[in-house]
């Protein structure tokens, strides 16, 4: 389909996921602020069902990848392609009712509200009921709350953080918040999840539940995911494909095993000059 | 109707340049109170953050010392003087009391502290002073009160009144003397230190409770000189509180920290209120001077957020 | 209620016959709840019947017969306990089995029992359970109640639990006759029939099968709810070992026959809340628990304000004085009698709150002893907390405090229908109706343990006192000689140091030899606490076990000890002579406790072979090396130099004042 | 002490959502509106009901509707005083041209108005935040000032400038105008407050009030979790408004039978802010606590003097006040900066776990 992803130099993609159709396309993307290049002409594509590790060395533009896919950037260059149409310039909050969540490098929970509210707050786009019925409380209101709340505790009962259901979550260690916010992702039950990295800040034990859990949410849901992360251990397991980025250029893409033998991405990590 | 709006005042500003030349002048003069109002916000929020509400109170405060200790007998430098100590106390303690144990609150929380420092001040300047307008002793402090006339040839002519050339070179040196205090003086460097990082002031061995106390006075001077101006002009009365919510508009058009920002700021909503109130006022029953600053501020804001001197800022997720 | 009577005749003498009854007469009323998915979803007697019986009929289908055994493994959850009684109307018999028990011991049982089915948990119960393939040949099928992660596997033989019930209610639509079918099928059964084979986790060799009748079950669960007055209106919270016999009689064969409501707390992490939002009536809880939930109140008031702590002492001196007495209905001076009410309003009150324990009616602690002081606490507060003495071979009971006859250091009197009597030898033995049919597939243990006249060695040494209160002392085996013949039970001496707070285990050495030596743990929870509060720096547990004012301490609590062995004519003799704190805390995992958390003392006296001769070769310390498992299952070592203390001797003698 | 939880277990998302899950709460909340609807119409004298309960009401409810803005939607607003003033005049207004229709209707629909000048003015809170917001919000509170003195149309072209309420009668009893009793209208008054009230605390349970709390705590968050930034701050807005304006209506119709532009000034705006933020932002009970203080405090200062035998005049008692008052927004922002809700939220948190201290 297109002639970018089929040049030489990149690793080619494994079978199974090739056969695979896109969830979504990116092409010759770029991306700058004020002159300043944060993504140069990237193209890579995300299959239903994997899991994509996006990795790279810091400044790599990883994030500003993800924010380019959920609409928060809006690339200068390029075309993005979702479930087989070209998207048109949009918003965050069409990302997310086109069904694309996310969860954030520095945990971005809803610090005044409980565990369950946060959570509930995925299912803000799901709950129809108009203000009227919302003031009147008991009724459709409060049936449309009561059907969310079971998916929310689902979800809950899911990720094991039943203990925690009513405390503020401004009040949870690190580890439990980035739990609670993969939890408020979940909630959305999004096509795509972004993961920015979401052990970033883990001790061993914490980043092995969290690697349990994204892994359980792929097979269990059959959510996509496209995750950015450093430990190289973790996408190595997780991650069914890897495009590597640096200063803002895709420099591979393939299965974990062949990004890593290549000399590209040796040479990006112990920084040899370009 | 339309010609109203889109002609006639222009027309008016080109036949009577005289009244226009006069027009500008009030801007002016306004705009230079408004800026030195503004100074005092900026002296502060530059310092800690804190967007201080009292401003104005403070400047009905000094105004009404100044007048009040003249009145009880005390030749008139002196009470400037003895004003200038009040001001001094008032700044130690706003800062032992409020600011201190607030320190690391959230913005919303130290404004309304600020607010009830108004409250608290309104009540005392009342209970000590009296509620009354007051006549401010300009005379006295030495400051000119009769007015030139300029001609301008066949067109008619401007007054100037001598007090409001005052208050702009009063202004004027204010200004270049807090310049001065903030690029050239260890405390002035210390301050700006403090504005951009406040464990790096730390770190240099100088004390935030110090640094706040001497902005707190500074503003203080500020609003001795502005109630001063203020008070020759008109009265020195707890109307004047109103006007210090003006600042608030000139503040959003220079930025929050900028000293020249503060005085552009004033100058351009001095001007633009005065030409506005005059000539397009009377088409709706007159009186927009107290809203138009807000509306030039909302309309500014809605295509530069950022201000006038403000970078433009990218949101990160 | 009028029930007690006549739920000791009717309801049947099997628990599905029982489970008929009660949909028909308590119908509505809700017999289980589970904290699930944030709320307490419950099941009426009526859906309890339904969901048995559709489980039931669907186990049938696929092909459990009459006779086979079903392991349940897993938390207590109502799926698992309908299972136990779904088996059991085919004529099947449930295998409870201690969920966290290592592959190992789990494939030694469900081998031994010859499990054909299993019901469990979740996914890891289900990888536990495929991976013993080759130990448990006869395991056919597994059902599991949770279906997270277990999608992609292999379902042949593998089964949702809602599935199996959903074939049930299929076979059920195509015939309706089908119900009556099932009813008539467990209609013959009697109540001599094995209802349920609880494998006793033992202390020495491998685990055996107790095989329990209904009649033993229902007949003991129907004494011991006439015994304090249960009925239909109790809650009781299910939290301990499904695989315990505990659990059994009191969340199952009780339940049943009493009608009252079980509820399944959320998770074990949630336990303190599940109990304090369920507040339950009846309440059995191992002396650990009590234990812990004490030690977190003084750790909690230690943080308090000084006026509130002034307050919480003030008013536990007053229910010290006069909490017991008003609990057992004694005369109390006026004055204290309103001291006791107001410290009921300002401390007793909001600390029963806290604990969930408000409503309760009748507590019950039992498995090991219970630290006099612990214990005390409890019933100052005004919460009826009693002891029993039971074995899973008497389908729990043996002894019981009857209301108004607590003493701290005896397990009570006789449960209704038991009778006691001593062996020479000081052993306990009983005869019941309770008394267990026999261990499965071994029937040596069987009658080495039961006599031809029913009567059961209980194993433990004691004696019955002047009041007709039985006093446990040891084990029986355990109870030894000193060299100069003095009589040695380390359990007794043990238990008197753990009834500090700050020692968590202890293991005392004596038969055979000259003099005690005893093996400390601290308790980690209570001492930590300590020595934060003292400024008293650690970087590990060995650290702090080995620090000078940790082992002056303990060196009070042995003395206070010692003191109170010598006015004990019985067990002046056995005063404890050496001590030493041990560096590592003593585990499960290591195999030094048992599952159930008791001391193998074999075990350990093997292990720290070298300790040993230091406690009795006068040296005052030694180099040791041990190895240990951690939690991810790697072996590691730690290596210590470990203190040795002697201990002086007081006059045997209630004179303990003369020996300062 | 007094909160005994064992044994209140949920059984039913119903009852684990519902405004007050604790037993004792709702116990409490009971004896409050039985107080509020029983004891104090059948105790209290006029004076305790038109200077006390009346206003103590009137800007519970303007406090309540601030709280939405400001508290759980995030928005700063200076201008609620404004607010509250489009809705009194637009209530005098519609008296005016509909003089047969029921008087309580008709402020309840005053507050649309007042609700659909809040959203114009809430427009530009998608560009601008925290105090840039305050400058839009001060434009509105200034801009309507004006707009009540200069056109006269407001006021039916009374010479005093000031409109007065007509006398209006409901169910044959007179609820306002000079005439309504202190006892007819206070009822009016504290049945409209605590409908709002609860109305106001259905919404903030469910979506609606999740979405603005997400607007508060975490904008861009709530934007890609699908929150539509401006409509979601625009409904806050609109619904803040809305209550304001029907506070500023009940506060002419049933306080104060008349008033003039400068009752609806900057100063009032703040006197709400104030119950906001001592209250405590983000909660409804706070907002009623907030009222009690700032609107109580003052009234029982004044008689203080009198009560002590001390004469003082009026003006200095005035002015005392005022310092008092300021010291007070002072020393509790010190205290607790988080409102007297919080206070009151630690303080039945030690009652729940008491005796112990966590």
């Amino acid at each position: 389909m297109n002639a970018i992803m089929t040049s030489e130099e990149m690793p080619q993609v494994a079978a199974p996921t090739a056969e695979r159709e896109d969830l979504l396309r990116v092409d010759n993307v770029s991306l700058s602020f004020g002159g300043v290049k944060a993504i140069t002409d990237i193209s890579f594509d995300i299959k239903k069902g994997e899991i994509r590790a996006i990795i790279g060395p810091n400044g790599a533009g990883k994030t500003s990848m993800l924010n380019v896919i959920n609409g928060f950037y809006h690339p200068q260059v390029g075309t993005i392609t979702w479930q087989g149409q070209v998207r048109r310039k949009m918003k965050p909050y069409e990302a997310a009712s086109q069904g694309i969540a996310r969860t954030f490098q520095n945990v971005a929970l809803f610090r005044g509200m409980t565990t369950l509210d946060n959570i509930m707050s995925g299912r803000s786009l799901k709950m129809r009921k108009n203000f009227f019925w919302q003031m009147m409380w008991y009724g459709p209101a409060r049936e449309e709350e009561i059907e969310h709340r079971k998916k929310v505790e689902e979800i809950i009962d899911f990720l094991e953080i039943q203990a925690i259901r009513k405390t503020p979550v401004g009040r949870l260690p690190y580890g439990l918040q980035k739990r609670v916010e993969l939890g408020r992702a979940l909630a959305m039950e999004p096509d795509l999840l972004l993961l920015d990295e979401p052990m970033a800040g883990m001790n061993l034990e914490e980043k092995a539940d969290m690697s349990r859990f994204i892994l359980d949410v792929n097979q269990e849901f059959g959510t996509t995911i496209a995750l950015i992360e450093h430990d190289m251990g973790v996408v190595m397991d997780l991650s069914d494909r890897v495009v590597v980025l640096d200063y803002g250029k895709k420099i591979a893409d393939g299965p974990p095993e062949e990004v890593q033998a290549s000399q590209a991405v040796i040479d990006a990590y112990l920084g040899v000059s370009h | 109707m339309l010609y109203d709006i889109f002609i006639d005042p222009f027309v008016q500003m080109v036949t009577m340049p005289d009244f226009f030349l006069q027009v500008l002048w009030e801007g002016f003069v306004t705009g230079i109170l408004y800026a030195l109002i503004a100074l005092g916000f900026v002296l502060i929020f530059k310092a800690s953050g804190v967007f201080n509400f009292a401003q104005g109170i403070m400047v009905v405060f000094a105004g009404l010392t100044l007048v009040g200790l003249h009145e009880h007998g005390i030749p008139a430098y002196l009470a400037l003087l003895l004003t200038i100590v009040v001001m001094g106390i008032l700044a130690y303690g706003i800062e032992r009391v409020v600011m201190r144990p607030l320190v690391n609150q959230p913005d919303i929380i130290l404004l309304m502290a600020t607010i009830g420092l108004t409250y608290f001040l309104v009540g005392f300047g009342e209970f000590v002073f009296g509620g009354e307008p007051k006549q401010m002793i300009a005379e006295q402090l030495g400051l000119p009160t009769g007015s030139t006339a300029f001609e301008m040839g066949e067109r008619g002519l401007v007054i100037l009144q001598h007090i409001d050339i005052a208050a702009a070179l009063i202004a004027i040196i204010m200004v270049t003397a807090l310049a001065i205090f903030f690029n050239k003086t260890r405390i002035g460097r210390a301050l700006r230190a403090v504005a951009d990082d406040h464990q790096a002031a730390l770190s240099v061995g100088i004390s935030l409770n110090q640094i706040w106390a001497i902005v707190w006075f500074a503003a203080g001077l500020v609003a001795l000189a502005t109630g001063i101006m203020w008070g020759a002009r008109s009265d020195v009365s707890f109307a004047l509180e109103i006007v210090a919510f003006k600042a608030l508009p000139v503040l959003i058009l220079g930025g929050f920290t900028s000293i020249p920002g503060a005085i552009i700021g004033g100058l351009i909503i001095g001007f633009g209120e005065k030409i506005g109130e005059i000539y397009w006022g009377g088409l709706v029953g007159g009186g927009i001077e107290s809203w138009l600053a807000y509306i030039i501020a909302l309309i500014f804001l809605l295509f530069r957020p950022q201000g006038l001197f403000g970078e433009k800022i990218i949101e990160r997720v | 209620m009028a029930g007690l009577a006549g739920a000791a005749s009717s309801g049947g003498d099997t628990f599905p016959k029982i489970l008929l009854h009660n949909a028909k007469v308590f119908g509505d009323r809700t017999a289980v709840r589970e904290k699930d998915f944030g709320i307490w979803q419950s099941w009426t007697w009526t859906q309890v019947r339904d969901n048995i019986r559709d489980l039931s009929l669907g186990l049938k289908e696929l092909g459990l017969q009459q006779g086979q055994k079903v392991a349940i493994v897993g938390a207590n959850r109502p799926r698992l306990y309908w299972s136990m009684v779904a088996a059991q109307a085919i004529g099947a018999v449930p295998v409870p089995v201690y969920a966290d028990s290592v592959a190992e011991e789990m494939a030694y049982v469900l081998g031994h029992a010859e499990v054909a089915f299993a019901v469990v948990e979740d996914q890891e119960q289900v990888d536990k359970l495929l991976s013993m393939d080759s130990e448990v040949p006869t395991l056919k099928d597994i059902i599991y109640d949770e279906t997270r992660g277990l999608r992609d596997y292999d379902h042949t033989h593998l089964h949702d639990f809602a599935a199996v019930q959903a074939l049930g209610r299929k076979v059920l639509e195509k015939d309706p006759g089908t119900e009556k079918a099932w009813e008539d099928g467990f209609a013959p059964a009697k109540g001599s029939d094995i209802a349920v084979m609880l494998y006793t986790s033992g202390t020495t060799g491998r685990p055996k099968g107790v095989m329990l009748s209904f009649d033993n079950l229902i007949i003991s669960a129907r004494n011991a709810n006439a015994f304090d007055h249960l009925d239909e209106h109790e809650e009781v919270l299910a939290y301990l070992p499904m695989a315990w016999i505990g659990d059994h009689v009191f969340s199952l064969a009780q339940a049943f026959t009493a009608g009252y409501c079980v509820n399944c707390p959320e998770s074990l992490d949630t336990i303190d809340v599940d109990r304090l939002e369920i507040a339950p009536t009846y309440f059995f809880a191992p002396p650990r628990v009590f234990e812990s939930m004490l030690t977190s109140i003084m750790v909690r008031m230690e943080d308090a304000g000084k006026t509130k702590r002034r307050m919480f002492d003030y008013f536990m001196g007053v229910a010290r004085r006069s909490g017991e007495k008003i609990l057992n209905g004694e005369s109390v001076s006026l004055k204290d009698r309103l001291l006791y009410r107001l410290g009921e309003f300002f401390v007793y009150g909001p600390l029963k709150n806290r604990m969930g324990l408000t409503r309760m009616k009748v507590g019950y602690t039992a498995g090991e002893a219970i630290g006099p002081e612990i214990f005390r606490f409890y019933r100052a507060l005004g919460l009826n907390l009693k002891q029993l003495y039971g074995q899973t071979e008497a389908s729990v009971y043996i002894t019981l405090q009857p209301d108004g006859e607590i003493y701290g250091d005896t397990v009570g009197k006789p449960a209704p229908s038991v009778e006691l009597k001593i062996a020479e030898n000081g052993e306990v033995l009983y005869r019941s109706p309770g008394v267990f049919v026999g261990y499965y597939k071994n029937d040596e243990a069987t009658r080495s343990t039961k006599t031809e006249e029913g009567w059961v060695h209980t194993g433990d040494a004691g004696f019955i006192a002047e009041n007709g209160h039985l006093k446990i002392i040891d084990r029986a085996k355990d109870v030894g000689k000193l060299n100069d013949g003095s009589l040695f039970a380390p359990k007794y001496i043990e238990n008197k140091l753990k009834f500090f707070p700050n020692i968590k285990e202890a293991v005392a050495f004596g038969d055979g030899r000259d003099r005690v030596g005893v093996f400390i743990n601290i308790d980690l929870t209570a001492v930590g606490s300590w020595a934060e509060r003292n400024n008293v720096n650690y970087a590990s547990y060995q650290e702090l076990a080995a620090h000078p004012q940790v082992y002056a301490m303990i060196q009070e609590h042995v003395d206070q000890v010692n003191r109170d062995l010598a006015s004990e004519p019985m067990m002046a003799g056995a005063q404890i002579r050496r001590f030493l704190v041990l560096h590592k805390e003593l585990d499960a995992d290591d195999g030094e406790l048992t599952r159930t958390q008791k001391v193998r003392r074999n075990f350990i006296a093997e292990r720290y072979a070298p300790l040993i001769e230091a406690l009795y070769d006068g040296s005052t310390s030694k180099h040791v090396r041990t190895e240990v498992t951690f939690e991810d299952g790697r072996v590691g070592a730690i290596e210590a130099t470990v203190e040795i203390r002697d201990m002086p001797a007081h006059e045997a003698s209630g004179l303990q004042e003369a020996a300062e | 002490m007094f909160y005994r939880e064992a044994g209140q277990f949920k059984t039913s998302y119903e009852a684990d959502q519902s405004l007050f899950p604790i037993r004792q709460d709702r116990i409490g909340i009971a004896v409050l509106l039985l107080i509020a609807f029983v004891l104090i119409p059948l105790t209290a004298n006029d004076f305790f009901l038109t200077s006390i309960m009346i206003p103590f009401l009137v800007f519970s409810l303007a406090a309540i509707g601030l709280n939405v803005l400001t508290g759980f939607a995030g928005q700063l607003s200076l201008g609620s005083g404004a607010f509250m003033g489009v809705g009194a005049y637009a209530a005098y207004k519609l008296t005016s041209i509909f003089p047969d229709v029921n008087v309580i209707f008709l402020v309840l629909v005053s507050g649309f108005f007042s609700a659909a000048i809040g959203a114009v003015f809430g427009l530009p809170s998608l560009r601008i935040k925290g105090l840039y917001l305050a400058v839009t919000t001060l434009a509105a509170q200034f801009f309507l000032e004006w707009c009540f003195i200069r056109i006269p149309w407001l006021y039916n072209y009374n010479a005093s400038g000031a409109i007065e309420i007509p006398k209006r009668d409901m169910f044959g009893i007179t609820v306002s105008g000079a005439e309504a009793t202190p006892l007819a209208r206070y009822f009016v008054v504290l049945a409209i407050t605590v409908v709002i009230a609860l109305l106001v605390a259905n919404v903030l349970r469910g979506r609606i009030g999740r979405s603005w709390m997400m607007i508060r705590d975490m904008d861009i968050a709530a934007e890609l979790m699908g929150i539509r930034p401006l409509q979601t701050k625009l409904l806050a807005f609109g619904v803040s408004s809305y209550i304001c304006g029907v506070a500023g209506a009940m506060m002419v119709f049933f306080w104060l039978n008349a008033a003039e532009p400068s009752s609806y000034s900057i100063t009032l705006s703040f006197q709400i802010l104030f119950m906001v933020i001592l209250g405590g932002l983000g909660s409804l009970g706070g907002s009623f606590m907030g009222a009690a203080f700032i609107w109580i405090l003052p009234v029982f200062l004044k008689f203080i003097p009198g009560t002590l035998g001390i004469d003082i005049p009026a003006e200095t008692v005035e002015h005392l006040t005022f310092m008092i008052v300021g010291a007070l927004i002072i020393f509790f922002l010190i205290v607790e900066p988080h409102g007297f809700a919080r206070l009151w939220q630690i303080g039945k948190q030690k009652l729940r776990v008491w005796p112990f201290p966590y």
